[in-house]
């Protein structure tokens, strides 16, 4: 099934920190005020918004009541997807292929310095018993998807340091990566040295939960040719959502985006993906994990993402989630990365002769639902 | 242009309401409704291509519950969506199951939302709201009891009342004639099998018997909340003649959000002045039925779902949605217009103020519109229906949800 | 208003699987349709999408399927350093096609090996609630 | 009313979990510096609001973000100290003791804003006369701080409309 292309035709993404001296309405304006700036529209040219913010993250019901104003959607059509930015760009995606709409603004938002990240994800287990024993949570979980992914495919611990340290140092080019994560005179030897959160998951292979906006503007075909000269375009679009129980799970693969990969691919009519996609910007919760989906990915042999840091397609040249990892925005932010690097915008991280790209984000333990664009650039 | 896709409802399914499901957990109390909604259809589950679903997490304590609840959820291996607005989530999930099908990409997808309110605490869940926005009252001066007295009726109870204050003002409705609604309602309820206040003998008198929560607004008035879920299945044009003996076709959809009322953005002046006035509403209605073809919504509606936890919003809604003139609503209900038997019947299925399982709610809504275009509805209106809405209202007043169908698809936009 | 207090109901399935918990017993239910057996139970298979209302008992023996040892001790209130690192255990008990996370007990972290053989310690007083499994301990002492 | 009646189905009654959800753990973050002028005006006795150079619109108490336009307002105007009431409301507290007597708390829109606030009338007065549309008048507090209680709360204003319509009825 061939679909229409639908344009990324502007976005902004705040500079992300640990303690934001903004108030939340304050950071969604800004996200939304430089997307609409970057790609020279008006408020008024917006017809629908999609946010993405979640309830429990923002400690209060109905979290975006009181967004509708900073977020533009004053008499627009505007609705809430509670999951990762990716999702909701999904969601704009949906919206404006179906004809009804021409401009669609898409944002997340979160603010991990008003609350505690960790615990406020145990809300997500199931309450009729993992969550009262309280013993599966993002270390434990991202302990044991690593275990299980270096005894099935044989890795050492050393080339899993390998991907943070890149993860790390690409960081350091990226001006838009959280200020303490540029690392760039960082060893492998650091990373194995840094505490253990949970064996043999490490302290600097987990992302640092930082505030943050992102905000993305799609539109159709021949509106996006009219508002830019390079709109970059989304060509697949796949998603999947795995069982939940670890129990059930194979944690060494990801079932959800060896799917979602293989609807995207089929969607944008990519055949050989080592090949064809220059570039890959996946959120991955911790440093294994990101291998882990690049394999999922069909970018590597399973067990062999670690060679891709030495060849093959450029694995998140940003930093990837290590760089800025906003809870609810990291996936669009992944997404708006590829699309730099599709438009050429990425200085000083530039990946020469990038065309094709890739993009993911995921909600859940151990990248329940996973979710995968396609991009392709030059108008 | 691209070949536009037609989205079609084929089934609906509910669990029973109560308010308290105390056999099932969340899961299983979700998949009441699906396995109501796929045997109904008479499908199989792996025909479903995607799930949209949603509900208020702040009232059930568990954030993002559809990620265990997936396997109940028919969503193993294949994509699912969350989509919460408050009140309209319900709404707003149907919306996201027809973009999902008019997008092109998925052909039959199963829409769900699900509440177990039992499970938790919905004041603090309502008062959550603007917590934030409370917070920053002592940074104002305000003192506890102000607090109190000034906040107490700033929760859904509370808008409402200011509501039906401007409401009464404008139109000269009488208590009387809220009470009437609630009464039309709860006996509507009563033969329905799934709903929760199931009331076949009360009368005016007992509604207006009972004390006052927030003026003019009295304890028989108000919704209860109930545990529930309800599940539809949309797909395109082509399959829902396949499958359905009458498909019921998705014409128009709208959300239009309005400034909030009663609080604004961290405590500053609220945009709404008039509470009763409802931009949002008029814009979404103005909107569906632009993208329905229809023109007069008074002559062409047939059958009308409001999302109304309160009498008040009932009339309100029935008005600014384009059912009747302005302040004539009160009316149309003394004459018994919007009755079983009437001529434009209005929340047979009893509505949200006999039943309110919040995540659900605004789904229940076009849910049961559709199933009276079908013939199929718990209490099926004698009259043959065509066209009929369905419609909810969530945050603080400010988001609107629409959803217009009909027995026809509409050409002229496709 | 300082926190918001929830009660979950949990359903008829997982109140069996707990009255067994009550008399030191571990009962699973099975697949209508592919006979798969889920510990603990479900009322319904991901994969058949077919009820699994059967209920089968189970016994006290399993293996280590997977673990970690972790030195954070998240909470829903908070997330702090544990005391004495944590063992977390994916155990499948023979019989069962699923795993249990459980905490693993009376072993050294570093003796930990996948594929173990482990066997349940019930608490003190069992009183039909999750924490009634007090842990897995290694088959012989480890 | 007869309560349980609707109770068609006794539903078994299985053991329940307990969760929590902390939210004393949350911080909620403000942009005060708009307010803080607002506040700064009341203390000194003057009513100021916030109009945004785009659309007009005249905010008070002034807000950070106009959704209208999607720009942040910054120009203050003075307001009169006079204001209609936008809509009301009775609460009837918990505890039966006020049953009687509502405490009556309104929505005031200031002359000339285009926003609604929430305040106090005064504990005396009859919920009953209060009505939509009633014109009303800021009361200084007597010590003033810099808080939104500055304005202690509105007073009632007669209102020729009233006098009017009663002439009309008599007709």
């Amino acid at each position: 099934m061939k679909m229409e292309r639908v344009g990324i035709v502007g976005y902004c993404q705040l500079k992300p920190e640990l303690d934001m001296m903004m108030s939340p309405y304050e950071a969604i304006y800004s996200a939304v005020r430089g997307a609409l700036d970057s790609a020279g529209l008006k408020r008024k040219d917006i017809t629908t918004v999609v946010t993405c913010t979640n309830d429990y993250y923002d400690g209060k019901t109905i979290s975006n009541c009181f967004k509708v104003e900073a977020g533009g959607a004053y008499m627009k059509d505007e609705t809430k997807v509670e999951m990762d930015g990716a999702h909701a760009a999904a969601y704009g995606q949906y919206r404006i292929l179906s004809g009804n709409h021409k401009l669609a603004m898409i944002y997340g938002f979160s603010m991990p310095s008003c609350y505690l990240y960790e615990p406020v994800r145990i809300l997500e287990l199931d309450p009729t018993f993992d969550r009262t024993i309280s013993l599966i949570n993002s270390y434990t979980a991202g302990g044991m998807q690593m275990r299980a992914y270096m005894k099935a495919f044989g890795v050492s611990e050393e080339e899993i340091a390998k991907v943070a340290v890149q993860g790390y140092k690409n960081s350091a080019k990226n001006p838009l990566a959280l200020p303490d994560v540029k690392k760039s005179d960082i060893s492998v030897q650091d990373v194995l040295n840094s505490e253990v959160l949970s064996s043999p998951l490490r302290e600097l292979m987990y992302p640092i939960p930082c505030d943050g906006a992102t905000a993305m503007i799609l539109a159709p075909e021949r509106q996006s040719l009219k508002i830019t000269d390079t709109p970059v375009w989304i060509t697949g679009m796949g998603q999947c959502q795995e069982t939940y129980y670890l129990g059930d799970r194979d944690l060494s693969k990801s079932v959800s985006m060896e799917k979602a990969a293989e609807k995207a691919y089929k969607m944008a009519g990519i055949s050989d993906p080592k090949s064809e996609i220059d570039v890959a910007e996946l959120f991955g919760h911790t440093s294994c994990e990101e291998l882990i989906l690049a394999e999922a990915a069909k970018l590597a042999e399973n067990g062999k993402g670690a060679t891709l840091l030495d060849s093959g397609s450029a694995l998140n040249p940003s930093g990837g989630a290590m760089s800025a990892f906003t809870p609810c925005a990291c996936g669009l932010t992944r997404i708006v990365e590829a699309a730099k690097q599709l438009r050429g915008e990425a200085d000083e991280y530039q990946v020469s002769g990038a065309k094709k790209a890739i993009a993911s984000g995921q909600v859940g333990f151990c990248a329940q639902n996973s979710i995968l664009f396609v991009l392709e650039g030059g108008g | 242009m691209a070949h536009k896709v037609q989205p079609a409802i084929i089934s609906c399914g509910f669990c029973e309401h109560a308010s308290k499901r105390s056999d099932v957990n969340m899961a299983e109390l979700v998949n009441e409704a699906v396995e109501d909604c796929i045997t109904k259809a008479n499908i199989d589950w792996k025909d479903i291509d995607a799930v949209v679903n949603g509900n208020m997490p702040a009232f059930e304590g568990a954030n993002m519950p559809e990620l265990w609840m997936g396997d109940h959820m028919a969503s193993k291996n294949k994509p699912l969506l969350r989509v919460t607005t408050g009140g309209t989530t319900g709404g707003s999930v149907t919306i996201a199951g027809y973009y999902s099908v008019a997008s092109g990409l998925y052909d039959m997808v199963l829409c769900i939302g699900f509440e177990q309110q039992s499970c938790g605490d919905t004041t603090v869940g309502l008062a959550s709201v603007a917590l934030g926005e409370f917070s920053i009252f002592s940074d104002l001066g305000y003192t506890i009891e102000r607090m109190r007295s000034n906040m107490g009726s700033g929760a859904a109870i509370g808008v409402a009342s200011y509501q039906a204050m401007n409401y009464m003002r404008r139109s000269r409705a009488t208590e009387e004639d809220l009470a009437r609604v609630v009464v039309q309602n709860r006996r509507n309820a009563a033969k329905n099998w799934w709903t929760h206040l199931k009331m076949p003998t009360i009368t005016i008198e007992d509604v207006l018997d009972t004390p006052y929560i927030s003026f003019p607004l009295r304890f028989g008035m108000v919704c209860p909340a109930s545990d529930g879920a309800c599940a539809m299945l949309i797909t395109t044009e082509e399959k829902a003649k396949q499958i359905a003996d009458i498909p019921v076709y998705i014409n128009g959809v709208a959300s239009y959000s309005n400034e909030s009322a009663i609080i604004g953005i961290d405590c500053a002046g609220a945009g709404q002045t008039d509470p009763c006035e409802q931009l949002g509403a008029m814009k979404s209605a103005e909107v569906a039925y632009g993208q329905a073809g229809i023109s007069f919504p008074n002559k062409e509606i047939d059958y009308a779902e409001v999302y109304s936890p309160f009498p008040n919003q009932e009339l309100m809604w029935v008005e600014r949605i384009g059912l009747f003139e302005e302040n004539q609503a009160p009316e149309a209900y003394r004459n018994g217009v919007t009755a079983l038997n009437g001529e434009l019947p209005v929340n047979c299925s009893g509505g949200v103020n006999s039943t309110n399982a919040i995540g659900a709610s605004a789904m229940e809504r076009p849910a049961e519109a559709a199933l009276q275009i079908m013939g199929k509805a718990g209490n099926q209106v004698p009259k043959t229906v065509h066209t009929a809405l369905g419609h909810g209202w969530g945050g603080s007043i400010n988001l609107i949800t629409h959803v217009v169908m009909s027995d026809e698809p509409q050409r002229k936009w496709r | 208003m300082v926190r918001a207090e929830f009660d979950f109901w949990v359903g008829i399935v997982m109140d069996k699987f707990y009255d067994g918990l009550q008399n030191k017993q571990f009962i699973g239910s099975k697949c209508s349709k592919c006979q798969r057996v889920f510990l603990p139970p479900r009322n319904r298979c991901g994969d058949c999408f077919a009820k699994a209302e059967e209920f089968v008992e189970l016994p006290e023996n399993g293996v280590l399927k997977n673990f970690t040892v972790s030195n954070y001790n998240v909470t829903e209130r908070r997330a702090r350093k544990a005391k004495e690192p944590i063992m977390v255990g994916l155990i499948q008990i023979d019989g069962a096609d699923t795993g249990i996370i459980a905490p693993i007990i009376n072993i050294s972290p570093d003796s930990l090996k996948e594929g173990m053989k482990v066997k349940v310690v019930w608490a003190k007083n069992v009183k039909g609630h999750p924490n009634d499994i007090a842990g897995f301990e290694p088959v012989g002492g480890g | 009313m007869p309560l349980p009646d609707y109770i068609k189905k006794q539903y078994k009654k299985t053991r329940t979990l307990h969760g929590n959800w902390y939210l004393m753990n949350y911080k909620y973050k403000f942009n005060l510096s708009r307010t803080k002028v607002f506040l700064k005006g009341l203390k000194d006795g003057v009513c100021l609001g916030l109009k945004c150079r785009s659309c007009n619109t005249v905010s008070f108490p002034p807000r950070l973000i106009c959704g209208r336009c999607l720009v942040m307002p910054d120009q203050w105007v003075r307001l009169p100290e006079t204001g209609t009431i936008a809509t009301g409301s009775a609460t009837y507290e918990a505890d039966d003791k006020n049953r009687e007597r509502p405490l009556p708390v309104i929505a005031v829109r200031q002359d000339g804003a285009d926003t609604i606030w929430l305040h106090n009338m005064p504990k005396d007065i009859d919920f009953h006369s209060v009505y939509i549309g009633m014109p009303v008048k800021a009361v200084w507090a007597k010590e003033r701080t810099g808080s939104w209680f500055d304005i202690d709360y509105y007073d009632a204003l007669e209102d020729p409309a009233v006098e009017l319509n009663k002439k009309e009825q008599e007709k």
